[in-house]
């Protein structure tokens, strides 16, 4: 069984601690929730996992093989797939295009990028907008477009920042049922960033929740549920944290 | 002793010829991110306000012959004024162009200044008297070295001071401050976004004026080209001090006449014409082993 | 989804810009040609050699959005490898005693030095580029400045090998049109070559999100070295050409004046647009040799209509900054000249199509 | 190709058009109208165009008036390239161009390529004539060397210096050909001592560094020779008298003139080597009257002595055209390669198939004094400097 771990992760920004010794393990096929208030330091997380931030102190780790130290680019070839808060698709080139890019960033010439960004664009439900400029999608679809273009070359892990952030509900169940798909079908490790709760804990096989820097607690979903550390460290009030979960369990 | 002195005074007098340039540079680049290629002109056209325009080979002197008292805010006037006009008649219009737009457009404008000069003063180099006085010898601690190299450094010092203080004590400053660090959001705030560009302008034309004075009275040549070299050592410490660094510009300035005055120093005989080579090949490792300059401004950093 | 599966490749789809560019060179041949002025041709053949170098330089600066100072040293590096292999090898003895003895004895014809040119200038791209490209933005540019610098210094020095800063005479001179024009047209097809290509693709993606661009893989450093190289490969043959088109070369040619000049023709054309560098250069020159004609006087019936001295450079100053405020990307932004019928109005910044 | 082929043969026709033409002599002046090289051009063609007017009105040129046309190279080297290509195909017999080497050799080369002459108004590298340009390429002017060698030598016979210093801008082939004529000079000149060495370059803000290096010696040199030209000439010689050195400072023509002097008030100490007088006291009488004539013609006075080498130019030429009863150029250049000695209004010249150059000539001693120039003596170096020491 392959995984992707922080092992003891702090990162320091100029004196400040924004991670102390996060402990956090993504395996194949599992999909695991990263909760926490804002400023907890999930991106951060995240950064570190991708290359695009260097661990103060700790390691991240791919079966066992060290990789703290690489380039972004260089993670992305071993497999660790990621997508961005603000989606970051280029947004001057068609979405196939955006797609394309990832296929011959990872090697591929730009026709078996374009046959297997066209096939990825079916599979993840968006074939149509094809030729559209990235830059005039809808929300919902740059979200798509983004995780489309993130599983090009098939990753063995996709770290997702905030892709349900402002989808309706029904939206957000689609994206559910996509990511689903991408653990089940894909094999694919997921982590899930995600302010909207209610559909973590939905989702989730396992969560994580940080705060201020620190994991505050971890387990099963129903255990978050339950705990009343997360409820008082990460709502402040029991019932903010109700409503989402009601929202997307109904 | 005294030689090392003397080295010690000759870096730091042309150190403080390209802090001066690096300073104006950094102004107007902090406040709009223009790399102002007209700058090394605005120098060049700020000599030339001294000579009456003609295209003979002797010059023909005009504001070169007031009592320096005048002479000095004389120039150093029409250098902030033709720096403003450059704004108000041309960058005004390219606050929101991408930085490669506006850096060709300020060579355009540079262009037509140098041009301008030629038409009237002919491409001939002049030959001009500025303050003779400064070209005497003086002794200090063992080195007898030209009043004007004391007068450059003692300036340089003083305008920095004076700088400093202005934008730490004024509002004026502490708007301009402001706009360098994050221009959108200082205009957020309240900053008179028009008022604090043409100050920038006006302050990088008087310093560029500075520039003419002293090398017009070390050099005594009014040249039209004579800015040029200049403003790519002040460009280049901009870059290697932080761009949008004021602090940063001026040490790097220091220290690129330090590096030139010590490779000239201590290179051999046969090395010593290829000095610019190692000048700009230690420009590429401070570079390299500094991408974002030796004192980086704040918000210049872009986050994931 | 049938459709998406049958669309033509990318090179059939954008083949139109170098087409349509290609038949603009050979227009400008062909005037050039049928007016029978040796001075005229020779005006051409310079706009050629223009062409070459901005075509060159968008290579790596369209395409990476880092604006780079430095490409007239590659430039430089070719005209002294025409100089080193096309000059006899008894005047080569008098001005260059310093080269070896194998490269003293060489003489190739204008083609191969262009060739050898490139090939040598390409490998100097690979050596500083492999230092340069980590860094990006104004920090980038100011490097490939200080390489510029650097090449400039050792070459007007270098007495034994490079004669220093006195012309080296003796190298051939091609006064022809053609191989100017056939160089022109190769440099552009190698720009689009590289525009299509899946480097080309990967590098505008970095220009235009980088973070996005090196989560998707993509090795920036390399990927802007890759242009690097190529660019440098044009400008090294543009350089050696260019030496052969006045016979002499010095390290002052190759300096600040065609850097700016050339990168003045790209911007003013469009930085990101192959169709933006050749048409800077044919517009700007076409505009320069306008009004050295008005400098040098034309006659409007019996009077003589001249302007002074030094009107022509003012004139060319005010006319870019005209351009630059109302046309802040440049004449063509970051469009491509294509079939006013062509489809595929779905690529951008790629050569071949519109927005 | 055959299209190449096409164009090749109808600019060969077009050539031969040119060639054909031998009704009229025609003077084509490929120079610097604008930009910085017009400030050297425009003098040194005012004085030719003297002569070409005084040649007009004797008569003219095998009883034929002689026409110029003229082409901006616009102090650039590939305008320079295309203004010799119109001189050429407007029916030049002889393509005059710029000054200086670098920028006067891309239309001497074309001049070159069509089989015709090319002189360059000042010149003074060894390449602007066979040894770089070709077999019929001329300077009107002095090899730099001679002005290097000339500066040693009389330093040292007329005023006993021994010990001295050279300072070069390694800017020009121009500095680098005054210096290098002086490190020929040096080692024949018994007891006199090289106390040091160093270079800048033109366009330096500051030469700080080089005068310190000047002071740390134990003694002041007795002669600084300054291989350099303007504008940093001033710059230099400023800075070298601001830093407190009275060292004699040697130069070579290029600082000749007082239009600059205002800029270093009350110098003195400073000689430089002149082909004729600008400032009325030439021993020859007759240099003074065409000083006279310059001014009539242009409204000013010469500013420099790079002004009659243009007068030189036209004279030899016409001399030899007249000899060889023709413009055709192989027998215009064979007439001039007979010059010896051949006398001028600024000395003698002399051409061989060697050398299209002077490598010896009398070159008139100017110092300037508080400030003022006169001419103080005139030195000849003892013997040519040999073709070989020129080609180093």
């Amino acid at each position: 069984m392959s995984d992707l771990h922080a092992d003891k992760v702090s990162v320091a920004f100029a004196g400040l601690r924004a991670l102390s010794e996060v402990d956090l393990t993504v395996s194949s096929g599992q999909i695991v929730g990263l909760i926490g208030p804002n400023g907890a330091g999930k991106t951060t997380l995240v950064n570190v996992l991708t290359g695009f931030q260097t661990p103060t102190e700790g390691a991240v780790t791919l079966d066992g093989q060290r990789l703290s130290g690489l380039k972004p680019n260089l993670l992305r070839r071993r497999g660790i797939a990621r997508t961005f808060q603000g989606g970051r698709l280029f947004r001057d080139l068609p979405v196939i295009d955006n797609l394309e890019v990832t296929g011959v960033g990872l090697g591929q010439s730009r026709r078996a990028a374009i046959a297997e960004a066209e096939a990825m664009l079916e599979w993840v439900g968006i074939a149509p907008l094809a030729s559209r400029i990235a830059g005039t999608l809808p929300y919902t679809d740059e979200r798509r477009v983004a995780i489309g273009r993130a599983l090009m070359g098939r990753p063995k892990y996709l770290l997702l920042d905030e892709p349900a952030a402002g989808m309706s509900g029904q939206e957000a169940a689609d994206l559910s049922a996509l990511i689903r798909r991408i653990a089940g079908e894909m094999g694919c490790g997921v982590l899930l960033i995600e302010h909207n709760v209610g559909l973590v804990l939905n989702l989730c096989d396992h969560i994580v929740v940080l705060d201020s820097g620190a994991v505050i607690e971890t387990g099963p979903p129903a255990q978050i549920r339950d705990s009343e550390t997360v409820r008082h460290a990460y709502m402040g009030t029991a019932t903010d944290t109700d409503l989402p979960v009601l929202e997307v369990g109904a | 002793m005294g030689s090392v002195m003397q080295v010690v005074f000759d870096a730091a007098s042309l150190g403080s010829l390209y802090a001066l340039g690096a300073l104006g540079i950094a102004l107007i680049f902090g406040v709009m991110r223009l790399v102002n290629f007209a700058h090394g002109d605005v120098i060049a056209a700020c000599v030339f306000v001294l000579l009456w325009p003609s295209v003979d080979a002797v010059a023909i002197v005009f504001a070169g012959n007031l009592p320096w008292f005048l002479l000095v805010p004389f120039v150093l006037a029409m250098g902030a004024a033709l720096s403003v006009a450059s704004e108000v008649v041309v960058f005004r219009r390219f606050r929101n162009a991408n930085p490669a737009t506006m850096m060709i457009a300020s060579f355009a404008l540079g262009f037509v200044i140098r041009y301008f000069l030629l038409m009237l003063y002919s491409s001939r180099p002049k030959s001009i008297s500025l303050l003779p006085t400064l070209s005497q010898p003086v002794e200090i601690m063992g080195a007898r070295i030209p009043l004007l190299q004391v007068i450059t450094i003692v300036v340089t010092i003083g305008v920095l001071f004076g700088l400093t203080s202005f934008l730490r004590r004024t509002r004026f400053g502490l708007e301009m401050r402001a706009a360098a660090e994050n221009f959108t959001m200082a205009r957020v705030l309240g900053v008179r976004a028009n008022r604090v560009i043409m100050g920038a302008f006006a302050l990088s034309g008087a310093l560029a004026a500075a520039i003419a004075l002293i090398l017009g009275s070390q050099t005594g040549t009014a040249n039209i080209v004579m800015g040029a070299n200049v403003m790519l050592m002040a460009f280049i410490a901009t870059v290697i001090g932080g761009m949008g660094s004021l602090a940063g510009a001026v040490i790097a300035g220091f220290l690129l006449g330090a590096i030139a005055v010590v490779m000239q120093v201590i290179l051999p005989p046969d090395a010593r014409a290829f000095r610019d080579a190692f000048v700009y090949g230690a420009v590429i490792l401070v570079l390299i082993f500094r991408p974002q300059g030796l004192l980086t401004a704040r918000g210049t950093k872009e986050r994931v | 989804m049938a459709p998406r599966t049958q669309r033509r490749s990318v090179a059939l789809r954008t083949i139109s810009t170098p087409l349509i560019l290609a038949a603009l060179l050979v227009a400008f041949a062909l005037v050039a040609w049928a007016s029978g002025s040796r001075p005229f041709n020779q005006t051409v053949i310079d706009i050629f050699l223009q062409v070459i170098f901005v075509v060159g330089l968008y290579v790596f600066v369209g395409n990476s959005g880092v604006i780079s100072f430095g490409h007239i040293a590659f430039a430089c590096l070719g005209g002294y490898v025409a100089a080193w292999t096309t000059i006899k090898p008894m005047m080569k003895g008098i001005s260059m005693p310093g080269l070896p003895d194998w490269l003293m004895q060489l003489e190739i014809p204008f083609w191969a030095a262009a060739l050898a040119g490139g090939a040598f200038a390409a490998f100097w791209a690979l050596v500083f580029g492999a230092v340069l490209m980590r860094l990006s933005g104004i920090a980038a540019s100011i490097a490939t400045f200080a390489m510029l610098a650097m090449v400039n210094s050792i070459y007007s020095n270098w007495e034994s090998v490079t004669a220093a800063t006195s012309s080296v005479v003796g190298i051939p001179i091609l006064r022809v049109l053609w191989p100017y024009l056939v160089a022109a047209i190769l440099a552009v097809f190698a720009a689009w070559a590289y525009s299509i290509s899946r480097h080309g693709l990967a590098l505008r993606a970095a220009r235009d999100e980088p973070t996005a661009a090196a989560a998707s893989g993509i090795d920036i450093p390399r990927a802007r070295l890759i242009a690097f190289v190529i660019s440098g490969a044009i400008m090294g043959a543009g350089g050696a050409l260019y030496a052969h088109s006045i016979g002499l070369v010095t390290p002052d040619t190759y300096y600040l004046g065609l850097t700016f000049t050339t990168l003045s023709m790209l911007v003013v054309g469009g930085m990101s647009s192959l169709s933006g560098a050749v048409l800077g250069v044919l517009i700007l020159s076409s505009l320069i040799q306008a009004l050295r004609w008005l400098e040098a006087g034309i006659d409007i019936g019996t009077t003589t209509f001249a302007l002074p001295g030094g009107v022509q450079e003012i004139a060319l100053g005010v006319v870019m900054i005209a351009i630059l405020m109302f046309r802040p990307a440049g004449i063509m932004g970051n469009k491509e000249l294509t079939w006013p019928t062509g489809r595929g109005n779905d690529k951008p910044g790629e050569p071949g199509e519109t927005n | 190709m055959k299209r190449v082929i096409a164009v090749l043969a109808a600019s060969t026709c077009l050539g031969s058009a040119a060639f054909g033409d031998d009704d009229r002599i025609v003077v084509g002046f490929a120079t610097a109208e604008t930009g910085f090289m017009q400030a050297y051009d425009k003098p040194a063609q005012d004085a030719a165009m003297i002569r070409i007017a005084e040649i007009n009105e004797a008569g003219g040129l095998l009883g034929k008036q002689i026409e110029v046309v003229n082409a901006d190279t616009k102090t650039d080297r590939a305008e320079g390239a295309k203004a010799g290509l119109s001189v050429i195909d407007a029916g030049a017999d002889i393509v005059v161009v710029s000054c200086d080497y670098d920028f006067g050799a891309p239309a001497a080369l074309t001049a070159e390529s069509s089989g015709l002459i090319s002189f360059f108004l000042c010149a003074e590298s060894i390449k602007a004539g066979i040894q770089g340009v070709g077999p019929n390429s001329f300077s009107a002017s002095v090899l730099a060397p001679v002005q290097g060698a000339t500066m040693a030598q009389w330093a040292y016979e007329k005023k006993e210096a021994r010990s001295f210093y050279r300072l070069l801008d390694t800017w020009t082939e121009y500095n680098k050909g005054i210096c290098d004529g002086f490190d020929y000079m040096l080692p024949q000149l018994a007891d006199a001592t090289l106390v040091g060495e160093d270079t800048f370059l033109n366009e330096d803000a500051s030469i700080a560094a080089q005068i310190t290096r000047i002071k740390g010696l134990p003694e002041e040199p007795d002669a600084i020779m300054l291989c350099t030209m303007m504008p940093g000439a001033v710059s230099a010689i400023k800075q070298l008298r601001a830093a407190g050195i009275n060292s004699m400072i040697l130069n070579g023509s290029g600082v000749d003139g007082s239009y600059w002097l205002s800029a270093v008030p009350d110098l003195s100490n400073f000689y430089t080597p002149v082909q004729g007088s600008i400032y009325g006291d030439d021993p020859n009488a007759e240099v003074t009257a065409f000083n006279a004539k310059f001014k009539e013609a242009t409204g000013g006075d010469p500013s420099t002595q790079y002004t009659y080498p243009g007068y030189v130019m036209i004279d030899v030429w016409a001399k030899a055209v007249e000899r060889a009863g023709t413009t055709e150029t192989a027998a215009v250049v064979a007439e001039l390669e007979k010059m010896n000695a051949e006398p001028t209004l600024f000395g003698p010249r002399t051409f061989t198939s060697e050398l299209h150059h002077q490598n010896q000539a009398r070159y008139l001693i100017v110092e300037t004094n508080a400030g003022k120039p006169g001419v103080v003596d005139e030195w000849t170096i003892s013997a040519p400097i040999p073709v070989a020491d020129l080609m180093k």
